[in-house]
């Protein structure tokens, strides 16, 4: 319990800095959010109301403060351009990047496990040879590059999948749950999960092969094996437990890094997610847009780490169970 | 007296010899890693001698009729691009500007994440604290949009993308050598050259600094990968280098003029396949001193 | 013809300002090699086109002697300079939009060079001609339209003379739709924007099953807001979402709409009779209250940053009956049918009464008000919007202009390759915003010509190199006239707009042809790069060793920019 | 004689790419129905790898080469695979040492427990409870601590543990491979303790392999002493201890201090055992030796010198005026 309080208070103080480092970054970079607004008809009086009306012309310590202020209140702004609270926004956007990552995480550890744990099995062999080579290569192709080949075999050439958004045009429905868990949702949803998915099963597979062969090499296993357990106890039992640890705490660690990794993706797939308000923001120098996505898939970010950190010690006797003497 | 040292040192090179050609059979994944960064590296210094054309001209045929969509021929080995401008010229021009990112940011990655990993680890306290609190935050900002935030902001370019990479990748670096350092701390060796009045400082960079070495090196490696495949994405999504020529702004050069559509292989598959190989040198690079690193795994 | 010789006259004074002429200095000595000029552009990956047409004019301005370098600049960076640091930049690519409201040349005309709008306005190149004025400010107040197309015509021949841009071209505008889903002949094309106008959306006519418009746009729609629209694809939604009194109409001219008739007694009364039986789409009437309240909110406060400067020039807007609302202007205007009537929306005051009292006591204005559901009286009602993703509209079933489509569908699709998939595939049945290899669009109907149509049509904007007028040599109008005669027209067309453009040499397209000098793209002065070459030397400029040099006493006296 | 397990010539080789290493080199000894047999060398004697060959679970690159073991009747070196995993664990079982890791770390002590009562025992879940809780209690421990974690047991805990866990099944063997080596003294009695205890009251066999000689002397009934892969020397372990034949027993038991007296001058037996890669011919001790002869270079049999009491060594005969001089520490030097 002690240790879960620190932990909160260190992910606690990582997002206050976090959100100092934002802050800081958008305000004292060059570039005026003003500049979107250049027409034939834009006067600089306009510009200084625009200013005020965003609080720009305030003194930075003040408007750090003002930041601060209703960062804490969960107000992260109105979008320069869309004119919208920034929240509205980002909470559209963020059940398409949650069912994206997750989709394609689940898939690839799925995978990446069973695949890993299988190659522990198959040292030396020539599928082995295969395997390594092949995982390492979808970690080094870029995504984007992966995602435009599958894109124009599956979707263009074969017409197999669409080619983008995550809902059919115009279709409707009676909450948000029912569209993501729509057939058409999850006809959208496979191309782009697969891409990721493609590129995310190399960690796990890699991690799940390193771990399973060094757990195997334990005491513990060989034991199992003089109880004349069956094999299929001493693998699932026994060495897959141990070695799903650290595969565990990666896939927390993954959740948390995808959010906002899957900028690329969204784009290739015209999902629909934060990453493409990201960068469209980004962009369109929409700051407030900006830099509330940028906190948001941090915010992410950390929670992420603390929950590895933590469902680690869940998971692991020895770090949450302390020795009792 | 001559004969003697000769005799005294003759064992030296063969057994060298022989533990190069022993690591090269037994590591095949590494030699391969190897190989391709020589090919790479070689590409890079002779690009002007190897290209055909001028990456950037764009080519004519006839008057005010720019070459554009050429097919793979002779004197176009790969073609050209949307613009007229020759693809194969281009690919090898790529590999300085891939080597020159990769190369710098993990340069940059290991000087910096050695650097405070052995600070942190050998002198502890608060110093140790301070950093490990920074590495803390930077692990908190997410990758690619803190450096599509930062290329944004700034004037994009590569120096603003190594710089990025590498304040985003050190942290990691830190951490391994810092605990390396912890236990190397506890050694012998260190404890006596403590004991004979060596500074602090020489300890650090004398002593410890060697032995960490070879896992900062396996770290630069992989940080070689990222950089590129982040300048690809970067450039991808429109926040690259404008003025370089690089694989990723070849990508997406051909993505913008769609040669995907056009079905121009030859313009879009060798950028890709061309960071495919480099990243996963680095990979297999480290894969191999890994195994020399950590033979507990490796048997 | 004397008018025309006055005006050159006064041109080539206008040009010469700024520079210090030495012409008592011998003809053959030569001045200071001018500087290394530095050519803006946005970078490839933003604008593939005008970064191509930007590298094919610096390979050719480089034959006359200049050093030109590229600096490609993304967006932000790039206006920040050329708009807030006037002194410093040399030339920089940019572009005009084409927007239904530039279908009258005034906007191009006034606030694009205008010597009024040098300091912090759109005439960023600093073109200070009082015989240019004079003709700009006449246009505005001639309202016999055969008088107005000639001083139109004549303020593009002042502008030939005097190349403060250099025209590149129009783009061309390339749509196609799906022909088994709609009626071929029911598409309306408008002129200068092609089939993706308001007429279109409400005449297209569904052949089959499939009844809903599907549409695609490359940005997303940020607002749906009739007091404040972001980017292009916010007018499109807003046009379709509330009417207007006029509309301009498939021929480029503004026609009555929401109104019935507008009649003008005199050059500064304008009186709009309302068209019976309308209504808002929670179904209450459209009243001339309602109208008025329309063209007065904007002038309160300063709520509608935006839309201010439209209303500006009314003095007075009243309902003069039950069904007719009276606009009196401060000063005659001829842009006024097509700059306010044609473009303000007709906004319910029920609703936005309020909203517009509260505000005022806000630090926000108007623009940043969110409608759950936007409410307007036009032929399209607002069903949902999702940001990146799609703005879904279901026809207005009780509107006198009712639309043929059940549904007007937009989807955001920013990947090309996507967009042209999706077209192939018939998730989207309108290509109506592309950018992409015209060929592409072209090939794919030809293999499918019972399934594709395509549409081209000149864009009213343009793309141009803005020269820096405030910086030597380009204070020079005859080193202007050289640049411009270099550049190749036919070959940037070609070469860098995918043959997607047609040359010019006027803020005044093709598109608009009760404006546009027909003749005019012929008459570039010099014509050529040959010709590029005698000017110069006819006006002193001198290449020694393969540099440009001033002409002879000439100093280099401007800094660089970095 | 009725040996309930009778080892003959017995040979482990570990394949490496310098061809076959001779971890067990022909070892043969007999172990009775009842009492502790200690199993006793110098590290990589091959005392470990015979306990797991033995067990069946020698790692990937060894192999039996030759020899047999005749455990109740059955050879475990010809047995098929799964006929000896009937054996495993119901008649045969194991102590590990108790490194961390020998129990799985993120199992409960009562889940362990479990599989082993109901997967080989046939137990039903609510006897291997009550069973478990009767193990627990007969090598000293709460019952209530099977809910624990392994981490959080002390190490003799953890050995207390394995054992418990080695006896579930009344298995009539146990194998007991370095039990108490990382305990500290007062632990390793009481383990010993409890050992020599189940032994007495359960009457089963034991091997218990270890490198102390003080451990034999304390535990054993009777003691195998191997060198370099062989059995130089066996018999009770009074015998044995009390009248070493062999120089290298003799050796061995000045190398080690008592469980029970301290003090006594401890003499290192100086050198390294042979390489098990290419182990020279003759007696392999002969190297380190100090009363080698000429002869010593032919092999020495095993060969019962006083009633069941074997022996290999030449100059065995000589013994009892050999050990005074075994016992002063210069006869070692060099």
């Amino acid at each position: 319990m002690k240790r879960f309080g620190a932990r909160v208070a260190h992910a606690g103080f990582v997002l206050w800095a976090v959100a100092t480092l934002t802050f800081l970054l958008f305000r004292l970079m060059p570039g005026d959010p003003t500049l979107n607004f250049l027409s034939d008809s834009f006067s600089e009086e306009m510009r200084a109301d625009l200013l005020q009306s965003f609080g720009l012309d305030k003194p930075l310590p003040e408007q750090y403060l003002i930041y601060l202020g209703s960062l804490l209140r969960g107000d992260l702004g109105v979008s320069f351009l869309q004119k919208r609270p920034v929240l509205d926004i980002l909470l559209a956007a963020l059940p398409n990047t949650a069912a994206l990552t997750v989709t394609a995480l689940v898939i690839a550890y799925a995978f990446g496990i069973v695949a890993g744990a299988f190659l522990a099995f198959a040292r030396g062999t020539v599928t082995e040879g295969i395997a390594i080579p092949a995982a390492l290569i979808t970690r080094a192709a870029p995504e984007f590059w992966l995602g435009m080949l599958l894109l124009s075999w599956l979707s263009f050439a074969w017409g197999i999948f669409p080619s983008g958004g995550a809902n059919v045009a115009g279709s409707e429905f009676t909450s948000e749950w029912a569209r993501l868990t729509s057939v058409d949702f999850l006809w959208h949803l496979v191309l782009p999960a697969l891409t990721l998915a493609l590129y995310l099963q190399g960690l796990p597979l890699l991690l799940m092969r390193a771990t399973m062969l060094e757990v195997l090499n334990d005491e513990f296993i060989v034991m199992a094996r003089m109880k004349g357990l069956s094999r299929w106890a001493i693998v699932m039992r026994h060495a897959a437990r141990n070695a799903l640890l650290p595969v565990a705490t990666a896939f927390a660690l993954g959740l948390g890094s995808s959010f906002g990794g899957n900028v690329v993706i969204e784009t290739v797939f015209s999902w629909p997610g934060l990453g493409r308000v990201l960068v469209s923001a980004v962009q369109g120098a929409d700051y407030p847009l900006a830099q509330g996505a940028f906190i948001m898939i941090a915010a992410v970010l950390v929670l992420m780490n603390m929950v590895a950190d933590l469902l680690y010690a869940w998971l692991d006797p020895r770090v949450s169970v302390g020795a009792r003497r | 007296m001559p004969g003697a040292s000769a005799v005294a040192r003759r064992p030296v090179l063969p057994g060298f010899v022989r533990a190069t050609l022993g690591f090269l059979r037994r590591q095949p994944f590494a030699v391969a890693g190897l190989a391709i960064y020589l090919l790479f590296i070689v590409t890079a210094i002779f690009a002007d001698q190897i290209a055909t054309h001028d990456p950037r001209e764009i080519l004519f045929r006839g008057a005010y009729r720019v070459a554009r969509y050429l097919p793979p021929s002779t004197t176009h080995y790969l073609g050209t691009t949307a613009g007229g401008r020759d693809v194969f010229s281009q690919l090898v021009h790529g590999s300085r500007s891939a080597l020159q990112v990769g190369v710098t940011a993990a340069f940059f990655v290991v000087v910096i994440g050695t650097l405070l990993g052995l600070l942190s680890g050998y002198l502890g306290g608060w110093v140790d604290r301070v950093i490990m609190r920074i590495a803390d935050i930077i692990l908190g900002l997410p990758f690619l949009p803190f450096v599509l935030v930062i290329s944004a902001l700034t004037r994009p370019g590569t120096t603003t993308l190594v710089a990025s990479v590498a304040l985003m990748l050190w942290p990691n670096t830190a951490r391994v050598i810092r605990s390396q350092v912890l236990s190397l701390r506890e050694r012998g060796w260190v404890e006596a050259a403590r004991v004979t009045g060596c500074s602090t400082w020489r300890i650090i960079f004398v002593h410890i600094a060697p032995q960490v070495a070879p896992l900062a090196a396996l770290y630069g490696s992989i940080a070689v990968g990222w950089a590129i495949l982040t300048e690809a994405s970067a450039s991808f999504l429109g926040f690259g280098d404008p003025a370089a020529i690089s694989w990723g702004l070849m990508l997406q050069d051909a993505f913008a003029n769609q040669a995907l559509s056009r079905g121009v292989w030859s313009w879009f598959v060798p950028p890709g396949l061309c960071i495919v190989a480099l990243v996963l040198a680095g990979f297999l690079v480290s894969r191999g001193s890994e195994k020399l690193l950590f033979p507990k795994l490796g048997d | 013809m004397n008018r025309r010789s006055i005006l050159l006259a006064a041109s080539a004074l206008a040009g010469f300002k700024g520079l210090a002429p030495a012409p008592s200095q011998a003809q053959g000595a030569a001045g200071d090699p001018i500087r290394p000029l530095v050519l803006i552009t946005r970078p490839q990956a933003a604008a593939p086109a005008a970064y191509q047409a930007a590298e094919l004019i610096a390979q050719e301005w480089r034959k006359l002697g200049l050093q030109v370098e590229l600096r490609p600049l993304p967006n932000q960076q790039m206006s920040q300079v050329v708009w807030y640091d006037r002194q410093r930049w040399d030339f920089t690519m940019w572009q005009m939009v084409g927007r239904p409201e530039r279908g009258d040349p005034d906007e191009m005309v006034y606030n694009l060079l205008h010597s009024a709008n040098i300091a912090t306005g759109y005439n960023f190149v600093g073109y200070n001609n009082p015989a240019y004025d004079r003709l700009a400010e006449a246009q505005r107040s001639e309202l016999d339209q055969a008088r107005r197309q000639q001083i139109v015509r004549q303020v593009q021949e002042v502008v030939n003379q005097d190349q403060p841009y250099a025209f590149l071209v129009h783009p061309v505008n390339l749509h196609a739709f799906n022909k088994q889903v709609f009626v071929e002949a029911s598409a309306v094309k408008q002129a200068g924007l092609g089939i993706r106008n308001f007429w279109n959306w409400i005449s297209l006519t569904p052949a089959g099953a499939q009844r809903d418009i599907i549409v695609n746009s490359t940005e997303p729609v940020k607002a749906t807001n009739p007091f404040y629209v972001s980017g292009a694809p916010d007018s499109w939604v807003t046009d379709l979402i509330w009417d207007r009194l006029m509309r301009v109409g498939p021929d480029g001219l503004p026609q009555p709409w929401a109104a019935e008739r507008v009649v003008q007694p005199d050059a500064t009364t304008i009186d709009c009779v309302l068209r019976d039986g309308m209504a808002f789409h929670n179904g209450d009437p459209v009243t001339p209250e309602d109208v008025v309240f329309s063209f007065e909110a904007p002038g309160v406060g300063n709520e509608s940053p935006m839309y201010r400067p439209f209303v500006q020039n009314i003095a007075s807007v009243t309902a003069t009956d039950a069904k007719t609302v009276r606009f009196k202007l401060k000063r005659p205007d001829a842009a006024f049918r097509i700059a306010v009537l044609a473009k303000l929306n007709i906004v319910q005051k029920k609703i936005w009464a309020p909203v517009l009292a509260e505000y005022q006591g806000r630090p926000e204005n108007l623009e940043s008000y969110v409608e759950a559901r936007p409410i307007g009286s036009g032929p399209y009602r607002f069903v949902r919007s999702r940001v990146n993703e799609e703005v879904v509209l279901e026809a207005n079933p009780n509107h006198w202009a009712k639309p043929k489509a059940d549904r007007w569908i937009m989807r955001i699709m920013t990947n090309t390759e996507a967009t042209l998939g999706a077209f192939r595939r018939g998730e989207i049945n309108v290509l109506a915003d592309y950018f992409g290899d015209p060929d592409l669009v072209k090939e794919m109907a030809a293999q499918n010509p019972r399934l594709i149509a395509v549409r081209e049509e000149v864009d009213i904007g343009f793309q141009f190199v803005g020269m820096n007028l405030r910086r030597a040599p380009f204070s020079d109008a005859a080193f202007r006239r050289a640049l411009s005669a270099a550049v190749n027209r036919e070959m940037m067309a070609g070469a860098a707009w995918n043959g997607q453009a047609v040359p010019a040499n006027s803020m005044v397209s093709p598109a608009l042809k009760a404006w546009h000098d027909a003749g005019i793209v012929g008459r570039v002065p010099g014509g050529n790069l040959d010709g590029a070459k005698r000017l110069l030397q006819e006006a002193g400029y001198r290449v020694v060793g393969g540099r440009l040099h001033y002409p002879a006493g000439v100093r280099e006296t401007t800094t660089p920019f970095q | 004689m009725d040996a309930l397990l009778d080892v003959r010539d017995l040979a482990v080789h570990y394949r490496t790419a310098a061809g076959p290493v001779r971890a067990v080199d022909g070892a043969s000894f007999t172990v009775p129905a009842a009492g502790i047999v200690g199993l006793v060398g110098e590290s990589g004697c091959g005392k470990s790898t015979l306990g797991r060959a033995l067990m069946g679970v020698l790692p990937r690159a060894a192999s039996i080469a030759a020899g047999s073991a005749v455990f109740e009747g059955r050879d475990l070196v010809t047995l098929a695979p799964a006929e000896r995993r009937k054996l495993l664990w119901r008649r045969l079982a194991f102590v590990p040492q108790t490194a961390m890791n020998a129990l799985d770390p993120v199992q409960r002590l009562s889940a362990q427990m479990q599989e082993v009562l109901v997967e080989r025992g046939g137990l039903s879940r609510a006897a291997a409870g009550t069973r478990a809780a009767a193990l627990f209690a007969m090598v000293g421990l709460e019952a209530g601590r099977l809910r624990d974690w392994p981490h959080q047991f002390s190490g003799g805990m953890r050995q207390r543990a394995s054992i418990a866990l080695a006896l579930a099944l009344n298995p009539a063997l146990l194998i007991a491979d370095e039990p108490v080596t990382a305990l500290d003294v007062i632990v390793q009695r009481q383990i010993l303790d409890v050992m020599r205890d189940l032994q007495a009251r359960l009457g089963l066999a034991m091997i218990l392999v270890t490198h102390d000689v003080a451990v034999v002397a304390y535990a054993c009934d009777r003691v195998v002493v191997m060198y370099a892969g062989r059995v130089v020397e066996s018999g009770p372990v009074r015998a044995v201890l009390e009248a070493p034949l062999h120089p290298y027993t003799m050796g061995l038991m000045n190398a080690f201090p008592d469980l029970e007296r301290a003090g006594g001058e401890l003499v290192p037996i100086e050198g390294a055992p042979p390489s098990l890669l290419n182990p020279p011919g003759g007696c392999r001790f002969a190297a380190r030796c100090p009363f080698a002869e000429a002869r010593c270079a032919q092999d020495p049999a095993l060969v019962e010198h006083a009633p069941d009491h074997q022996v290999a060594c030449w100059r065995a005969p000589e013994a009892p005026a050999l050990r005074p001089l075994a016992s002063e520490a210069a006869t070692w030097a060099r």
